[in-house]
Parts: structure tokens; C-alpha cells; sequence
């Protein structure tokens, strides 16, 4: 029955979405607030990479509020998970290859991540995937050798930091009498590092920020124990 | 001035952030930082409110003009509603001490910003982020009372509201790559040439499906009686009287704004009619207090949509004054059902126990089924009269609904008041009898003096809220203000 | 574009397909691990969706290569959306899965039917009320087992 | 500003309600309030122009809310309907004073509730008296509905139960008149009076007929009309004592006070009678009368079974009612004075009889028909005062009950309604036989021995009782004092006005002059009271002083035996009437309890499925299509 | 967009709509997760094709790193990693369920 209905309403929900999509143009979008921010990021961000502009310029508040997010979702987990068991997670070591892989790895990734995070508003990638990187980072001796546990404390410093400071450098703007997370000192030189103003500033602060929620999200996944 | 309004979302956020490490150096500034940043937002939107505001502001966020950044709009019912989130949020602020409540306060802290960013933000995706935020926040809260029926509601909400996001997203999608702009005043502006198509009657579908999960709109409200029964009453509360009523407000701008079809509205009316006949009947046999309390919110919330649906904006008033109305009495009947939840057999005799709860009880009933002093019979009214004025049979069908539902919701509500006052059966003489007492009581008996003094400033009251419904209707000044202008419009 | 099988074609039928196929894994799948896999699916449908919504004929990535000529560019803000929806998306992942290994550790069991019985009946138990008719298996359906002593009395507090 | 006589009286009233609440625990509680109703009296007795020559005093609070406009005034019917009010209300709360107060809170009543309770409703039901456009009225009729849902479910358990009962049937009448309130403003614009009289003259049949439906079945709910009559009876006889005595005499009254405001005097009789109801001869105004006739006459003999004495009164209130709606709605100059006749003389004798039997709980402890007898010998004043009181309620000479039964026949005769005559003359024949059930089973026949050390009811008692009683006796041999304040209340409601006199009326088809009958009427006892003394020798004997089988009767011995008065009369006629209302009733609960079972199961069994199936197929049905 | 980025597009479009079944039909739970980041996988090389190289780069890191880490410890929490076919009943605490998946 579940299987009838259930197909019954896949086909009617694909056939609806179709019909509806077969209203649209591809390819040819009107890009009305697109081709203006185009034309103006340069200036008023000094970002390369438009796509950062928008993430922390013009749409900086989504970005807040996505960080809120991953916030909340660590903190939920932390209240359903309930607190973490220092006890390692079920699973026998890893081997003497991953051991030294992992220890390896571990400042590359590092380097990696930053970078990623310093240039981007220069080149594709930015806070996100730099954050994961670092989370990744983070999370790889765990999975090396089960019984190393992260440093809870400054994870969670770092949480709330990275994400106050995002906030305090959009009330600095206020203090400065712009508005609310205006980007500031940005230089007219495109394509350097400094050139953004404060915009590397924020993407730091929303790297450290993701990578700090995913890296205690994965320790607590993988640090409560397991049943049975 | 006005740009203070900003601090409204981001100091509770802010707070958020620091909480648990606050929390680690010194206990008692983490206690009293999260109330301490509600009340100061409370005064900020007081002082605005007192400062003589009439003409609604846009606050562009970034300094980034309107169509481009995002921006804040606050009229008379942003203000009115963001002044409610912070209100609300210190009310039933989770007090309780224990080794999760910086988590619980941190999370309670995220639900009032993304609250306040839902009252007062004017960008169709920033309202998403807000409304996805509050949703993650929710689970938090409802999961974090750590009973095992907590979670699994929670995990069924949360699945519920992925579907409804997903839906959202895809409405967002097809409305961007119609209009190439995601501003509600801007979209506003234009709508008349791109949006009033099939297409955008779809955009405005899913995208109501997708909110209507936290409106408890009919077919996506089955959360409902789950988590109202199982969360902690004081998130119910929040959940009920707030957070729906913002989720309806977006739906109430996107249909005010820009989607003007008639058939938009008349799903609306459907679907509202539904509700209030499942939300009522439901109630009617409902045994426990809170169930019976989600179910009927169910049912109030019906007929705000139904007023809602109302052509041309004739509803305005009554959905304000319905959806306030609801706003007050409901929290005031969750913070009674804090100390009375559980089975309403259980509560024979506790007028006796606790007159002046049994007292607000009946106060509340009575406004919520519309008893004539009290505001909620204003509010029935102003609906009823504009719903018999409409030639549409379905109109008339909902006002039929609507008054067999308040005979219905009438029985079941005084049914628990005929319990509350009766004498305490044989069996259950020897357990005591739950009173209803301490800052629960103090809360639901400020609901209750609110309610008596609107009931008796009821003219000023009125007047002001037609004032706000027109202010609200105002669609040119609604672009006038946030004047979306593309300086070198491309196309 | 010579053929019939345009691009945009394959796409829309991809976003569309992955939404379609999400929802309704979401509706018909009976584990409750799987209604999270379907979920992650159809979240990515929607994001291609959006992705599509801001996509443009011959245009270059929205990246200033210099300011001399700004060539035709593809959308920027969508792409921006997408990215906050994504961290959106496995934000709520992650919590879903974690309220899942409670549900699991509480009543042993993912079957989404079970978990819901069982779910009425603790409410109707804390709640102190008998439990309605109408909260009864309908017929036909198999009996709840009762449940293990070693798990009813793990209320409230984590294990 | 002034304050005009109006604003005295509500605002008395509203004190009264203050006193109650605030030092209603006292027991000098009892006598201040009754003081100050009697106070209210005196203010409305001041107003006794509007009873005599008519006009209205407007009351100098009004609103306006959200574009409605609300205003109180009085005019002579709100007057008439205020004074039988706080007539029976001075009365009833004097009758509670003392020893009826003391044994209740002996009992565990709660007096100050009750005090609270009846001036809550004195004062609602002076609010409705006097508003002045139907927002006020609709205002004043939910307040009205509450107050007497509080004082109902005063005595808790079965009462509670009635009075839930009575609250919803209440709510889904309100919510009628609410439904057509909000179709008269459509069609109007505004609530204002004349506005709808004007907006009544250019509406469709079908549209009136709806309004006409949704206000008779919304106010004939309050006043027990047939199909709705259910909840009155366990509602008013299960209140305590002197608040019975009181809803009894006005409370299902307020019904009448609106059918008469609405349908008589916005809509017009002449408009009601122009509607034909649709495949049959009869019209509106027809099955109006019929739904009167049938509201007399079943409730009446349902009366006839009941083995309580409070409930049997209360069945026969509901009974009465139907003789006031009937007369009305005859609407020619007897019958609208005969039907307002009788809610005054009704309000005396029901208030009367209500007393009685309380006077005869408080000294016996109970109301079963089939536990009291032979109580005349002693508690000969309660049997003088409930003879009057039933002799009124039977509509015989020379009682007040008489005038206006008179009154409501004549105009049916006049008006050449043989049937109706005929079924309202049924009803008063069950009339007189319940009625004698009643004293026959509480005051005559063999005394119990239980009851052998009674004693007369206490003076706080007996004279409002007594009081009453000379009212309705002084009322019937001079019904020209009622009939004077009745003819200005018609005058109101624009319906024709018989030409009275003090002893009755005149007219060309036949007169009445109370003066006369009665006369005659005591003539003829004394004749026979000269004869019987004159002629044989009576010899006084003990009630037990006689002997059956052989054998002397002692007290102990039951002889003679009034369980399960006309038993044969009840199997003859069968509890068809009666059971068929009631299957009704229970269908539509047991109906709303399947759909309720339903609608949680739809939640209970969240199956996404469903619900996304639902909407999906709302949404291709509006944008495919 | 060329004809080779239209066959790419057309494979990969092909791969991610069988992976999504394989998702809900297959009834190995790993092999389920794993089918869902071929998913994400083939969605970010659409988005690079898209012109979208930061989406891509993001739905990499976290569709097709992150989220399968997450989804695979989650398997691993339940006690759901295992390779056997017979993977669903896992628990001896649980009764048999009937699989509506498939």
C-alpha cells in the first residue's frame, strides 16, 4: 500500500515539477541583480571572486546566519548526544601506515585549508571548504589512532570566537557609522591578498568557524560510545 | 536610530556564540547575559516604537543598496511582531539550571534572532536561512527534553521540515530564474509582469508548503501534537503563539506582495478550511491537556488562514487581530498546562487547589471561543462580517465551518473547565491534585491582564490595528520605501 | 546543439529526477536511516535547481580574470545560495543522524512504524492517559513487541 | 456628564454584582443584596413612564468599535421584561435569605457563588433588556448564556453535567444568531436598528427565510423551543433552590424578549407571514405557531412522568413557553397580549411553585414525588401557596394563569385556527393532570412517618411565597394592571392593542371581565358552603381513623400508595415523543465523537505519504489545469 | 557548452539518477551511503561544468567528503556496518522488518 501510494505520488510529484519546469527559460536568466553586482563588486568589495563577494558582501547576513546553523546543529547534537564519553570509539587502531599517514598528512592539510580560506576572494573556494579541509585535518589522527582525543576546550573556544568575531567586525562597521557588516578598508588594488579589506578576515573567521563545528560534530559522532 | 533594529538579531546570536565558553569562566554572567541581551532589545524596539514611528524604514544591511544586499523592512506589524519575539523569548526563557543549559540557552538565544530576522528581514532567501535556522534551533529544544518519544518526533519533524525546505528551495529557484532577483520588494515590483503565470502560482505553492510546516498548515501540521506533547511546555508555547504566527506573516507578505492570483488565495482558503475541521474535531476527544491544546491551536490557526484568503486584503484586520489574539491566549494556556499537562481527568478539583489558574483558564476559553467583551470576540467578528459579505459559495462554506468549529471547541474547552471546578473523584482522592503555581502562574496571569486590558481598551486598540492592517496593505509603500532601483539594468 | 538531447533537457530532468526520487524515498522507505539518505537527495536536487536557475549560454565562471573586459559571466548568487544551502544541508544531516543513534539506542529499533508506536505509547504512558482506539494498529498490521526491560527503564537520562 | 435613570439602574445592578463578589460570604451578605435589589426595583419604578405611556430612555454610555456603533436604551418592552426580572429576582434572593442560606452552606453550597451568580444574571439580563441595536443585543445574549451557564452548574455533578449540556446547545444558538448577524450586516451595512428594517424590506424570500431560520432556532434554543428543548428542564431544576426559582420565571424568557425585538418588530409579523414554506399550505408564521403548539404539549406531558417535583415544574416551564410564542405569533390584539400576559402571570406562578417545593426540600429533604404525601396537615400555607401556584399554571379561575390562556384562546378562535385551539386545549388538559400529580403526591393522601415531626416552612420563606401567591390572585381578579404595562410593550413591537379594562378586556367577539367571574366564581362557594354546613353533620376523624380488611390502620401501615402516578395514562401514550428527541441529540454527539476519532487517527498515522500525495494533487489540479 | 561537456553531462546525469535509486533500493546500508556520495560526486562535476567552481568545490568537500563521513560513523553508531546482504536486521534486539524499500 505504502509502495502504491508512494509511487502514485513520485509520479505525480515528478510530472507536476516537470510541467512546471518546462515554463522556464534555460540558460538565458534575467540577471537582473547579477550582471549589477558584476558591474559593482569589484569596487565595493574589492573581491575577485564575485561569488565571495556576494557570500560576505552583499549577502554577508545569509552567511551569519548559516554559521548560526552549523552552531545550532552542533549544539543540538551535543544536547542529544548528551556529553562526550572520553572513552574512544569501538573500532580497533588503524594501521601503522595510517598512523604515519595521518601524522603526516595532519600539517598539509592545515596548510592547505588556510590557503584555501586567505584566497577566496581571489581564486575558487573559500571559509567552507577550507573549514572542511580543516575539520578534516583535525579529524584525521582520530581516525588514525582511536584513543587520541581532540582538545574540547579550545575547539569549542575557537567555536565561539570565530563566530563572535564575525559578528564584532559587522559592529565595528556600526561603530564606524556604516551599517551592519559593511566590508571596510578595502583597497583599490585588485587581486592581492590585502586587497579585500576585511573580507579574508570574515572568510577566517567562518573557516575556523565550520571547521570547528564539523570537527567536534565527527569527534562526538565518533567518541560516544557505540551500543552494545 | 532605526539601524539599531539590527541588534536585534545579531546580539542574540552574538550571545549564542559566547555562551558555552562564557559559561566555562564564569557561571553567573552566562546566566544572566541572554535575558540581560532580550531585555535590551526589548528596549531598543520599545523606545522606537515610543519615538513616534510612522512611516516604515528599510535598513539595508552591508550598506549594500536594496535590490542587491539584503535588507531589513519594518513597519508597524514587523515592529510589532519583533517586539513580541523578544517579549516571548524572555518569558519563556529556559530558566533551569543544569549541566545542558548553557546549550539550551545558547539554542533558545539562535530561536529569538532567527525569529526576529524572520519578523523584520525583506529577502526571500534570507527569510529561508532564518526560517531554517529557527527550525534547527527547534529540534535542539525538542529533542533536548531527553525522553525517547522527544527524539523521535524530533526526527519526524525534522524530516517533515526537510521536505518542506527542499519544496522551498525549489519555489525559490523557479521564482529567482523568473525575476533574477530574490527582494521582496523588488519581486513586488515585478510581479505583475513576470510572476502572475502558472509559474509563479507554483513558486508560490511549494514555497507555502514549505513554510506552512511551521504555520501548522493543514496537510504538513501532523508534527504538530507530537512535539507540543512532548517538547518542554515552555518551547510548545514559543512554538504555538510565536514562531507559527511569523511563519504565517511570510506567507501573508508573499501573498499581500506579490503573488495576487486567485487561486492562491482560494488554496489558502481550502486548506485553512481543512485545518479548522481536523484541528477542532481532533481536540474534541483529546484526553490530555497539551494534545488537546495543539490540536486546537491547529484549529485557531485554520482560521487565520481562512481570513487570510480573504480577497483584496479584506482580511488584513482580522488576521492581525485573530493572530495577536491566538499569540496571547495560547501562550497563556501552555503556561498553565505547564503544571496541569497529562491527563485532563487528572485535574478534578484544582480550582480548588489553585482558584486563580482555574480563573485564567476560564478567562482564556472564554476570549478563544469568542465570548463578547473579551478580544477574541472582536476579532471572530471583524472575520465573520467580511466573510458573509463574499458572494464566493466556498467563503460561506468556511463561515459555516467556522461557527459549527467554535460551538465544537467550546464543548471541549469548558468540558476542562467543568473538570477543573468539579468536586475530586473517590479515586483519586488519596494523590494530590496538581496546582498550578510560581513562575508559570506569573506568567500566564500577565497574558491574562494583557487580555483584560485590551478587552477594555478595546476601541484604541481596534483603531490602531486597522491603522497597522492598512499600513501593511500598502504595496507601493512597500516598494517606495525600499526603492529597489537597477542603476545599469542589463536585459 | 545539434541534437535533440539538449542540456537543459538532461538537467531539469536530473534536478527534477533527484528532487522526485528524494521525496519519494522519503515517503515510501520504511527505515529511518534511508528516509535521511533520500532526504540528502533530494536536497541536492534542489540545489542543482537553484545552481540551473543562474546558469548562462557561453558565459565564464563569475571570477575576474581582469577588468579590462568583463566577459558574460554566469550568475553569481545563486551559486552563493547554493553554498550556504549546502552547509545548511549537512548541518541538519549531522543532527539528524545523532537524534537517529539515540532513537536507535532508546527502542532498538529504525523502523519507522515501530519507532512511531512505540512513541505514542510512551507519551500516552507519561502522560498518564489511556491510549485511544484510534492510536491502535489498524488491522492487519502485526502486534508491537513489548519492550525490553533493559530499554524501558533507560528514560530520560543518556545511557 | 448626566446620568440618565438607565445609567442608575445598570450601574445599581453592577453594584449589586460588586457587593456580591466581594462580601458575598457573610450572612447579612443575603439581605444586603436583596436590599439592593429592591433598590433596582425602586429605579425601575421611576422609569414607570415607559411602562405606561411608552417612549424610551437612552442610556449615555455608548461605543463605537471598529466602525460598529453600540447603544443601550429602554422602551416599554425592555421595561415590562426588566421588571418581572428583578421582580423575581428581589423575591427569590429574600426567599434565600436566613434559613435556606443556612441549610446550603450546611450542605456545602458555596453562598457567596451563588449570590455572585444571580446578580451576574440580573445584570446581564438588564444589559440585553436594554440594547439598542443587535451588536448590543448579540453582546448581551452571550452574557446572558454564561451567566446562567455559572449559576446552573452551582450544585456541581448532575447539575455540572445539565449545565454543559445547556452551554452547548447555548454556544450553537449564539453561533446561529452570530451567522445571521454578520448576513443582516452584509445586507445592511450596519447593526443599527433602522437600518435593518430598512435593509429587511428589499431582501429576497430565500435570504430571509435563512435569517429567519438562523434567528427563531438561535433565540427558540434559549427559550426551549421543540427541537431544542432538551437541556431546560435537568438545567433549571437542578439549580439550587431560589436560583431554580428564578431561571424558572424569567431566564428561557430573554428568547421571547428577542424573537419579539427581532422577528416581530425588525422583520415584521406581516414579512414572516409572507414567506411560503416551499410544497406545503402553511407559511412561516404557520410553523412558528405549530413548532408553539407542539412545544406546549409534548414537554406537558413529558412533564406528567416525572417523579421529581423540580422537574416536572421545570418541563412545564418549557410548556408555558410555547403559549407565549404562540399568542405572539397570532399577533392580533388578544393574542400578543395574551402571549406578553403570560409571561408575566407565568414568571408569578412558576416563581410561586418553585418556592413551594423548595420550602418542601428544606423541611423533608426531598423532592421525590414518590417519598413525600400528606404533608397538608403540616404545611398548610406551602399547600395553600402551591395550590394557587398550580391552580395558576393549570389556567383555571381565578387565577392570573387564566387571563392570558383566556386571552391566547379567544385570538386563536378569532382567528379561525381550530387545530392549534384544539392541540393548545390538549396541553392544558395534561396541564391539570400533572399538576395534580404534584399535589396529590406532596401534600395529599397518607403522611410518611418520617415526616411526621415537620413543621411549616420559616417565615423568610413563607413571604415571598406569600407574596406571590396574592400577586398572582390580585393579578388574576384585576388583570388590567399587567395588561396596561403589556399594552405599551405591544405598542412597541408595533402589534395591534387590545382595549382593556381593570377587570379584563372588551371586545366585539367576546369579553372578559375578571371581576365578574370571580364573583360569580365565590358566589357559587359560599352557596355550597352553606349548604354543606347547613344541611349535614359533618364529623372530623383522624386520618387513620378507619379500617380496611378487618383490620384498624396504624401510621406505619401504607394504605395508600402514589408511586408511579399515571402509570396507565404513560403506557397509553408511550415515551416515543420524548426518546426520539433524545436519539437525535445523541446521534449528532455520537456523530461529532466518530469524525473527531477520525481526525485523530489522521494525525496519529503520520503518513507523509498522504498528506504530500493530497498536496501534490492540489497543486497539479491548479497549475496543470 | 560543447558536444563532449553535453556527452559528460548526459553520462553523469545517467550515473547520479541510477546511484539515487540504488540509494533507496539496495538494501546494504553501506552500499547505500556509498551510492549517495557517487550522487554528490557526479552533482559537483555538473557544477563545474556549470560554471560554478566554488559549488563544486563545496559540494566535494562536504557532499562527498563530509556527509559520507558523517552517514558512515552514523552506520557504524547503529551498528548498521555491515557488508552481509542481510544488513537490515542487525539488532538481535529487533524483530524481523519487512523491507518496503524494495
Amino acid at each position: 500500500m505504502a509502495n502504491l501510494t508512494g509511487l502514485l505520488f513520485a509520479g505525480g510529484l515528478g510530472f507536476m515539477l516537470l510541467s512546471i519546469a518546462s515554463g522556464l527559460d534555460f540558460g538565458a536568466p534575467p540577471m537582473l541583480v547579477g550582471s549589477e553586482i558584476q558591474a559593482q563588486a569589484p569596487q565595493q568589495t574589492g573581491a575577485v571572486n564575485i561569488v565571495t563577494s556576494v557570500v560576505l558582501g552583499y549577502r554577508a547576513i545569509d552567511t551569519l546566519g548559516e554559521l548560526s546553523i552549523l552552531f545550532a546543529a552542533a549544539v543540538s547534537a551535543g544536547l542529544v548526544l548528551g556529553r562526550r564519553h572520553t572513552t574512544a570509539g569501538t573500532q580497533s587502531r588503524g594501521g601503522f601506515i595510517l598512523q604515519c599517514g595521518g601524522s603526516l598528512l595532519f600539517p598539509l592539510m592545515m596548510t592547505i585549508g588556510f590557503y584555501i580560506i586567505f584566497h577566496g576572494h581571489l581564486t575558487p573556494g573559500g571559509g567552507f571548504q577550507g573549514g572542511v579541509i580543516l575539520a578534516a585535518a583535525f579529524f584525521l589522527p582520530l581516525l588514525a589512532r582511536p584513543g587520541a582525543k581532540l582538545h574540547h576546550q579550545s575547539l569549542s573556544l575557537i567555536e565561539g570566537f570565530a563566530g563572535a568575531s564575525f559578528i564584532l567586525i559587522g559592529l565595528l562597521a556600526m561603530l564606524e557609522g556604516k551599517a551592519f557588516l559593511q566590508p571596510m578598508l578595502i583597497q583599490d588594488t585588485l587581486g592581492q591578498l590585502i586587497s579585500a579589506g576585511t573580507l579574508p578576515l570574515l572568510y577566517l573567521a567562518v573557516g575556523l568557524k565550520v571547521g570547528a563545528e564539523l570537527a567536534s560534530l565527527l569527534s562526538r559522532l565518533i567518541q560516544t560510545e557505540a551500543p552494545q | 536610530m532605526s539601524t539599531n533594529l539590527v541588534l536585534t538579531i545579531a546580539l542574540p546570536l552574538l550571545g549564542a556564540f559566547l555562551l558555552p565558553v562564557l559559561m566555562r569562566s564564569s557561571v553567573a554572567i552566562a546566566l544572566w547575559s541572554g535575558p540581560a541581551i532580550l531585555i535590551y532589545g526589548c528596549w531598543i524596539l520599545a523606545e522606537l516604537w515610543l519615538s513616534g514611528f510612522t512611516q516604515p524604514v528599510s535598513i539595508a544591511i552591508g550598506g549594500f543598496a536594496p535590490p542587491l544586499g539584503i535588507n531589513l523592512y519594518v513597519d508597524s506589524l514587523a515592529l510589532l511582531f519583533a517586539f513580541a519575539v523578544q517579549l516571548l523569548g524572555l518569558i519563556f526563557w529556559p530558566f533551569t539550571l543544569d549541566r545542558e543549559s548553557a546549550r539550551r540557552q545558547s539554542l533558545m538565544l539562535l530561536l529569538v534572532a532567527a525569529s526576529s530576522g524572520l519578523a523584520l528581514s525583506g529577502d526571500l532567501f534570507n527569510l529561508y536561512v532564518f526560517y531554517e535556522l529557527a527550525a534547527v534551533a527547534t529540534f535542539g529544544l525538542a529533542s533536548a527534553s531527553g525522553s525517547s518519544a522527544a527524539y523521535v518526533a524530533t526526527l519526524r519533524y525534522l524530516i517533515l521540515s526537510g521536505i518542506g525546505s527542499v519544496l522551498t528551495l525549489f519555489g525559490i529557484a523557479l521564482i529567482y530564474s523568473q525575476t533574477g532577483t530574490l527582494n521582496l520588494a523588488h519581486l513586488a515590483q515585478l510581479a505583475p509582469q513576470q510572476l502572475n503565470n502558472g509559474l509563479g502560482l507554483a513558486a508560490f505553492l511549494t514555497i507555502l508548503i514549505g513554510i506552512g510546516v511551521k504555520a501548522e498548515l493543514f496537510p504538513v501540521n501532523t508534527w504538530v501534537p507530537e512535539i507540543y506533547a512532548t517538547a518542554s511546555t515552555r518551547l510548545s508555547a514559543f512554538l504555538a503563539g510565536l514562531l507559527s504566527k511569523l511563519a504565517l506573516l511570510i506567507i501573508l507578505r508573499l501573498l499581500l506582495l506579490i503573488f495576487h492570483q486567485p487561486e492562491a488565495a482560494q488554496v489558502i482558503l481550502i486548506l485553512g478550511i481543512l485545518g479548522v475541521i481536523s484541528g477542532e474535531l481532533a481536540a474534541w476527544r483529546a484526553k490530555e491537556m497539551k494534545r488537546m491544546l495543539a490540536f486546537s491551536s491547529i484549529g485557531q490557526l485554520g482560521m487565520i488562514f481562512i481570513a487570510m484568503s480573504l480577497p483584496d486584503g479584506k482580511g488584513m484586520v482580522a488576521v492581525i487581530a485573530l493572530a495577536l489574539h491566538h499569540l496571547v491566549v495560547k501562550s497563556g494556556l501552555f503556561m498553565l498546562a505547564e503544571d496541569w499537562g497529562g491527563a485532563i481527568q487528572r485535574l478534578r478539583g484544582s480550582a480548588k487547589a489553585s482558584p486563580l489558574g482555574a480563573a485564567l483558564f476560564v478567562l482564556f476559553s472564554l476570549s478563544l471561543v469568542g465570548m463578547p467583551p473579551l478580544p477574541g470576540f472582536w476579532a471572530k467578528f471583524v472575520l465573520i462580517t467580511e466573510l458573509a459579505g463574499q458572494v464566493e459559495p466556498l467563503y460561506l462554506l468556511g463561515l459555516a465551518v467556522f461557527l459549527l468549529a467554535t460551538v465544537v471547541e467550546a464543548s471541549y474547552l469548558f468540558r476542562v473547565a467543568a473538570i477543573l471546578y468539579g468536586n475530586p473523584a473517590e479515586e483519586t482522592l488519596g494523590e494530590e491534585i496538581p496546582k498550578s503555581q510560581g513562575l508559570a502562574l506569573l506568567s500566564a496571569s500577565l497574558f491574562g491582564a494583557g487580555l483584560v486590558a485590551t478587552a477594555l481598551l478595546i476601541a484604541p486598540v481596534g483603531e490602531s490595528l486597522q491603522a497597522i492592517a492598512a499600513q501593511a496593505l500598502d504595496i507601493d509603500l512597500y516598494i517606495g520605501t525600499v526603492s529597489p532601483v537597477i542603476s545599469g539594468g542589463s536585459q | 546543439m545539434t541534437s535533440a538531447v539538449t542540456p537543459e533537457l538532461i538537467l531539469y530532468i536530473t534536478a527534477i529526477g533527484l528532487i522526485t526520487i528524494g521525496l519519494a524515498g522519503v515517503v515510501m522507505s520504511s527505515h529511518l536511516f534511508r528516509m535521511v539518505l533520500a532526504l540528502v537527495i533530494a536536497e541536492a536536487g534542489a540545489n542543482l535547481m537553484l545552481v540551473l536557475a543562474g546558469y548562462r549560454w557561453d558565459a565564464v565562471a563569475p571570477i575576474l580574470t581582469s577588468l579590462a573586459e568583463p566577459a558574460a559571466m554566469v550568475d553569481p548568487v545563486p551559486q552563493a545560495l547554493v553554498l550556504t544551502a549546502i552547509v545548511i544541508g549537512v548541518g541538519i544531516q549531522a543532527l539528524a543522524v545523532s537524534i537517529l543513534i539515540r532513537i536507535h539506542q532508546r527502542y532498538a529499533t529504525l523502523d519507522r512504524r515501530e519507532a512511531a508506536e512505540r512513541m505514542d505509547a510512551e507519551i500516552a504512558a507519561t502522560l498518564g492517559v489511556p491510549r485511544d482506539i484510534s492510536q491502535e494498529e489498524p488491522l492487519g498490521e502485526r502486534p508491537l513487541p513489548p519492550l525490553p526491560a533493559d530499554r524501558a527503564n533507560m528514560r530520560g537520562d543518556s545511557p | 456628564m448626566i446620568l440618565t435613570l438607565l445609567d442608575e439602574l445598570l450601574l445599581f445592578s453592577g453594584a449589586t454584582l460588586l457587593v456580591a463578589l466581594f462580601i458575598g460570604r457573610g450572612l447579612a451578605a443575603g439581605w444586603m443584596v436583596t436590599i439592593l435589589y429592591a433598590g433596582q426595583l425602586l429605579v425601575l419604578l421611576k422609569m414607570a413612564v415607559l411602562g405606561y405611556e411608552g417612549g424610551s430612555i437612552a442610556s449615555s454610555l455608548s461605543l463605537e468599535v471598529m466602525g460598529q456603533a453600540m447603544s443601550w436604551r429602554f422602551d416599554a418592552l425592555s421595561w415590562f421584561f426588566a421588571l418581572i426580572t428583578i421582580g423575581s429576582a428581589l423575591l427569590s434572593s429574600w426567599f434565600s435569605c436566613g434559613a435556606w442560606e443556612r441549610s446550603y452552606i450546611r450542605q456545602g453550597g458555596n453562598i457567596w457563588l451563588f449570590h455572585t451568580a444571580m446578580a451576574l444574571n440580573v445584570f446581564t439580563m438588564l444589559i440585553l433588556l436594554a440594547s439598542g441595536d443587535l451588536l448590543s443585543l448579540f453582546i448581551g445574549w452571550e452574557l446572558v448564556s454564561w451567566a446562567g451557564f455559572l449559576l446552573m452548574a452551582l450544585a456541581g455533578g448532575v447539575a455540572t453535567k445539565a449545565a454543559m449540556r445547556y452551554i452547548t446547545y447555548a454556544l450553537a444558538g449564539g453561533m446561529a444568531v452570530f451567522g445571521g448577524l454578520a448576513l443582516i450586516h452584509t445586507a445592511s451595512g450596519s447593526l443599527q436598528l433602522d437600518a435593518v428594517v430598512s435593509a429587511v424590506e428589499q431582501m429576497g424570500s430565500g435570504k430571509l427565510w435563512l435569517l429567519v431560520i438562523l434567528f427563531g432556532g438561535g433565540f427558540g434554543v434559549k427559550m426551549g423551543l421543540m427541537p431544542f428543548h432538551l437541556w431546560q428542564a435537568p438545567a433549571y431544576a437542578e439549580t439550587p433552590g431560589p436560583g431554580s426559582a428564578f431561571l424558572g420565571a424569567i431566564s428561557s424568557r430573554m428568547g421571547l424578549f428577542a424573537i419579539l425585538l427581532v422577528l416581530v418588530k425588525l422583520f415584521g409579523i406581516v414579512n414572516i407571514d409572507s414567506l411560503k414554506v416551499p410544497f406545503t399550505l402553511i407559511d412561516a408564521r404557520d410553523l412558528l405557531a405549530w413548532i408553539a403548539v407542539f412545544t406546549i404539549i409534548l414537554p406537558t406531558f413529558t412533564a406528567m412522568k416525572q417523579n421529581d417535583a423540580r422537574h416536572l415544574l421545570a418541563w412545564h416551564g418549557i410548556g408555558q413557553g410555547g403559549y407565549m410564542l404562540l399568542g405572539i405569533v397570532v399577533a392580533d390584539a388578544m393574542g400578543g397580549a395574551g402571549g406578553l400576559l403570560h409571561v408575566f402571570n407565568h414568571a408569578t406562578y412558576q416563581a410561586a411553585l418553585f418556592m413551594a417545593v423548595t420550602a418542601v426540600i428544606y423541611r423533608t429533604g426531598t423532592s421525590d414525588l414518590n417519598k413525600l404525601g400528606g404533608l397538608v396537615v403540616r404545611m398548610p400555607l406551602s399547600f395553600m401557596v402551591l395550590l394557587i401556584g398550580i391552580i395558576g399554571l393549570a389556567g383555571l379561575p381565578p387565577m392570573n394563569g387564566f387571563v392570558s390562556k383566556w386571552l391566547v384562546y379567544r385570538s386563536l378562535l378569532n382567528q379561525g385556527m381550530p387545530l392549534l385551539f384544539l392541540a393548545a386545549v390538549i396541553g392544558t388538559l395534561g396541564t391539570i393532570l400533572s399538576v395534580y400529580k404534584l399535589i396529590h403526591n406532596i401534600f395529599l393522601g397518607q403522611l410518611r412517618v418520617e415526616h411526621e415531626h415537620v413543621n411549616e416552612a420559616p417565615w423568610s420563606m413563607m413571604i415571598p411565597m406569600l407574596l406571590l401567591s396574592a400577586i398572582i390572585f390580585i393579578t388574576g381578579l384585576m388583570p388590567g394592571i399587567p395588561l396596561e404595562w403589556v399594552a405599551s410593550a405591544l405598542r412597541t413591537v408595533g402589534l395591534p392593542v387590545p382595549d382593556y379594562t381593570l377587570g379584563g378586556v372588551e371586545s366585539a367577539s367576546g369579553s372578559l371581565d375578571m371581576i365578574w367571574v370571580i364573583g360569580v366564581l365565590f358566589a357559587g362557594f359560599g352557596i355550597g358552603a352553606v349548604v354543606f354546613y347547613s344541611a349535614g353533620r359533618s364529623k372530623r376523624v383522624h386520618q387513620l381513623d378507619n379500617y380496611a380488611g378487618g383490620h384498624f390502620l396504624s401510621a406505619d401501615v401504607r394504605y395508600q400508595y402514589s408511586d408511579n402516578f399515571y402509570a396507565g395514562l404513560m403506557h397509553l401514550i408511550g415515551g416515543w415523543y420524548r426518546g426520539s428527541f433524545l436519539w437525535l441529540e445523541r446521534g449528532i454527539t455520537s456523530l461529532v465523537e466518530f469524525l473527531s476519532l477520525g481526525m485523530q487517527g489522521l494525525y496519529r498515522r503520520a503518513n507523509a505519504e498522504f498528506y504530500l500525495l493530497t498536496t501534490a494533487l492540489f497543486v497539479i489540479a491548479w497549475v496543470v489545469i | 557548452m560543447n558536444e563532449i561537456e553535453l556527452w559528460i553531462l548526459l553520462l553523469l546525469a545517467l550515473t547520479m539518477l541510477s546511484a539515487a535509486v540504488t540509494v533507496l533500493l539496495v538494501k546494504n546500508h553501506i552500499a547505500a551511503v556509498a551510492a549517495a556520495s557517487v550522487v554528490s560526486l557526479g552533482l559537483a562535476l555538473v557544477f563545474a561544468l556549470l560554471r560554478a567552481p566554488d559549488v563544486a568545490m563545496t559540494e566535494a568537500a562536504v557532499g562527498v567528503g563530509l556527509s559520507s563521513l558523517i552517514l558512515a560513523l552514523a552506520l557504524r553508531r547503529l551498528g548498521l556496518w555491515k557488508l552481509d546482504v542481510s544488513g537490515v536486521e542487525s539488532n538481535p534486539l529487533e524483530h524481523p522488518v519487512e523491507n518496503r524499500d524494495g
